[in-house]
């Protein structure tokens, strides 16, 4: 018995049998973030046999509060997530092979990053880029874990496709003008509920446990003391364009992408959702200086400080962001403030 | 009668964690204008619901007793 | 608003006054393996004032699977784990006062350590020092979180005195002969659930939310998809030693605490129980060669092979610890063993 | 009928997650000694125990269709 993974080869489920499995597969965690750094964490405790992580941004002082990779030093240094992530995990466990790609998780950079893995597990901020991850993973037929969180809230959702309904079934279109926690804050202990969640689904599926694997949708508020698990098996669709009998992968195709442009000559980038949308302005003002920014609007924008930049939102969901020329940072900085 | 369930930031906007109103023979869809028109839940088209635990589409008719759950996707991570 | 909480301050729960609180007080985390390490970094991420761990363990490679702070390193240096702990928190947060105190937490030790304390996180690895912490709480009037988890399955438990019942209610006596992570195994995730739950109740503590206490017990098994919440309000027991009207503390009394001796002459530590117990070694030696350990026995007592010590147990709960003359390493091993 | 459920290494030992039984009327005491003769539950002395997700003493008597849940203490940590 190998002595470091003992008490898990312990567990009858895993046993020696499951530390082998685990010891071949390749999992895929987008995001390094709170989620993606605490699942990535866990994920190379228990061996792994190779750990992908993706990010594309640096270590910043709010971070710290809950992103459990990070330390003083690296936002000082101003080091980019998935590289300090690599690190340190490193440095946990040299037996597996940690890859770190420093990157914008677009459909297409997802579709050359699945090719060899076994597993994706959802860290992202964004439904955006969660919704590719449900196209790509029943295009290649790869499980992914759902998991979000705000506040004191989270839920996670464990899809296999073949087996399972989609996030796509479920949710239908993309939910929009949700709490982010940029907006309504976050703690600790619901991130580490969330990767509590994913991560024995993660290990379930590593181990191919299949009659454990989670078929409910759980969601929790730790500071509300609610739990629930949601059955969810007769929202499979079989006209989902995602997993049905006629499906497109839509959230892959380029007419459904966020569009950002670098408006010519200003420091500026356009950020333009999809599909219009109707924002509620008056209400989403109220929000944002609920949460202590300043604002300043009218019936057809607001303007949102969040310096260094300063982001306008028009009631279309188009925006602006002042201050950047960076197209995947202006795209990160509306998904944080619009979800 | 029925008992509505709110989860999250929806026990904030609704004021309370539970409601017993009767909704019995409504659609889930109908009582989604209900709820966001008379208790001022906002985004409730995307709200996820849940009839006894289990997951309810907008044309899922509400029966005598059931509890509808609302359970709203959120984004962060 | 200082950017480093921000998104803990913008969470309505806890806001700006409820940081300068948590900032203010003072947690003690009884023990540093796997709940101890995660418990920590999350107090420490949050802002506290002063976090004191206590543990009187050094990093094993077996531990690297689930406890967090430790790194390969510290497996080949040996490193004590409050050390390493300490190290790793300053780095995450020199804003925290961190104390390392690498020492058996029995119950006159336990006096000492309380004194400053505003609450208590247990994470420890045995009934004894909890019951131990559960009659300090009371005698100090200090709030604390029971946590425990082996395999997939975990609980967690509010103690607040005057409030609630205690865990010496809901017991009535230290249960013997449990389920260990040396003899069940055990998986991060369940660590994680633990600390979440116990991380949560923390901060409705540090910030005084009483009313958003959970007054439930929560067990779950995260492979076997259970959770529950039991109401304990009705537990609460007037004729309680440890909490009740005519209460004797007495986890706190010498003849109530395990016994350890030096064998004279020999590289052996005898333990004894505070009271006489009636194993079943059949059941005992039957789950321990299911956990891979090589055993001998006869109807009077069990021998353990656990390199480089071996253990005698005998029915009437006494062991030999083979193999050392450390006392504290002695008791640790009979804990881990037996519970 | 009575439904028992059995969390963590009980449900392994009893053979399965929940078990329906007739056992209104009895103790939870007397409940305790037929699971423990009768479906091989061992150290079932030590176990928290819960009529209706509220926690039971070993004298509190079983109604007719209450649910009984057996929740094991463990110390790992």
């Amino acid at each position: 018995m190998n002595e470091r993974y003992s008490r898990q080869t312990l567990f009858p489920a895993i046993g020696e049998e499951g530390q082998k499995k685990i010891r071949k597969k390749h999992v895929l965690i987008i995001g390094a973030g709170a989620l993606g750094s605490g699942n990535a964490e866990v994920m190379t405790r228990a061996g792994i046999g190779k750990l992908t992580i993706v990010d594309r941004d640096y270590v910043e002082e709010s971070n710290l509060q809950r992103q459990q990779l990070y330390t003083e030093e690296d936002v000082f240094e101003k080091m980019p997530k998935a590289a300090v992530a690599e690190k340190r995990l490193r440095a946990i466990n040299s037996e597996t092979d940690i890859a770190a790609v420093i990157t914008d998780a677009t459909p297409d950079r997802l579709e050359e990053l699945v090719q060899t893995v076994d597993l994706i597990i959802d860290s992202t901020d964004n439904f955006e880029t969660r919704m590719a991850i449900n196209d790509i993973s029943q295009k290649y037929q790869i499980p992914w874990i759902y998991g979000a969180c705000v506040g004191s809230y989270g839920m996670s959702l464990t899809i296999i496709p073949g087996m399972t309904p989609c996030l796509h079934c479920l949710l239908k279109k993309i939910p929009i003008q949700g709490m982010t926690c940029d907006t309504g804050g976050i703690i600790a202990p619901a991130v580490q509920m969330v990767i509590a969640h994913q991560t024995a689904e993660a290990l379930k599926i590593l181990v191919e446990d299949w009659d454990a694997i989670r078929t409910t949708f759980t969601s929790f508020d730790l500071w509300g003391n609610q739990y629930t698990n949601i059955k969810i098996a007769k929202a499979k669709d079989d006209g989902c364009l995602s997993c049905g009998e006629a499906r497109t992968y839509p959230f892959l195709q380029n007419e459904n992408l966020m569009k950002t442009t670098v408006l010519c000559g200003r420091d500026t980038v356009q950020v333009r959702p999809p599909a219009k949308q109707q924002l509620d302005l008056a209400r989403l003002s109220e929000q944002m200086q609920a949460s202590g920014y300043q604002i300043k609007g009218n019936p057809y924008l607001i303007s949102v400080e969040m310096k260094p930049q300063r982001i306008v939102v028009f009631n279309d969901g188009r925006a602006l962001i002042h201050g950047t020329k960076d197209l995947s940072q202006a795209k990160a900085i509306y998904n944080r403030l619009l979800g | 009668m029925n008992k509505l369930l709110f989860f999250a930031h929806l026990k904030d906007e609704a004021g309370a964690e539970t409601l017993s109103i009767d909704v019995s023979g409504k659609t889930i869809a109908e009582l989604k204008t209900i709820v966001s028109e008379q208790h001022g839940l906002t985004k409730i088209d995307s709200v996820m619901t849940a009839i006894n635990e289990e997951f309810a589409e907008d044309d899922d008719i509400i029966q005598q007793g059931d509890t509808i759950a609302f359970i709203p996707p959120v984004s962060g991570g």
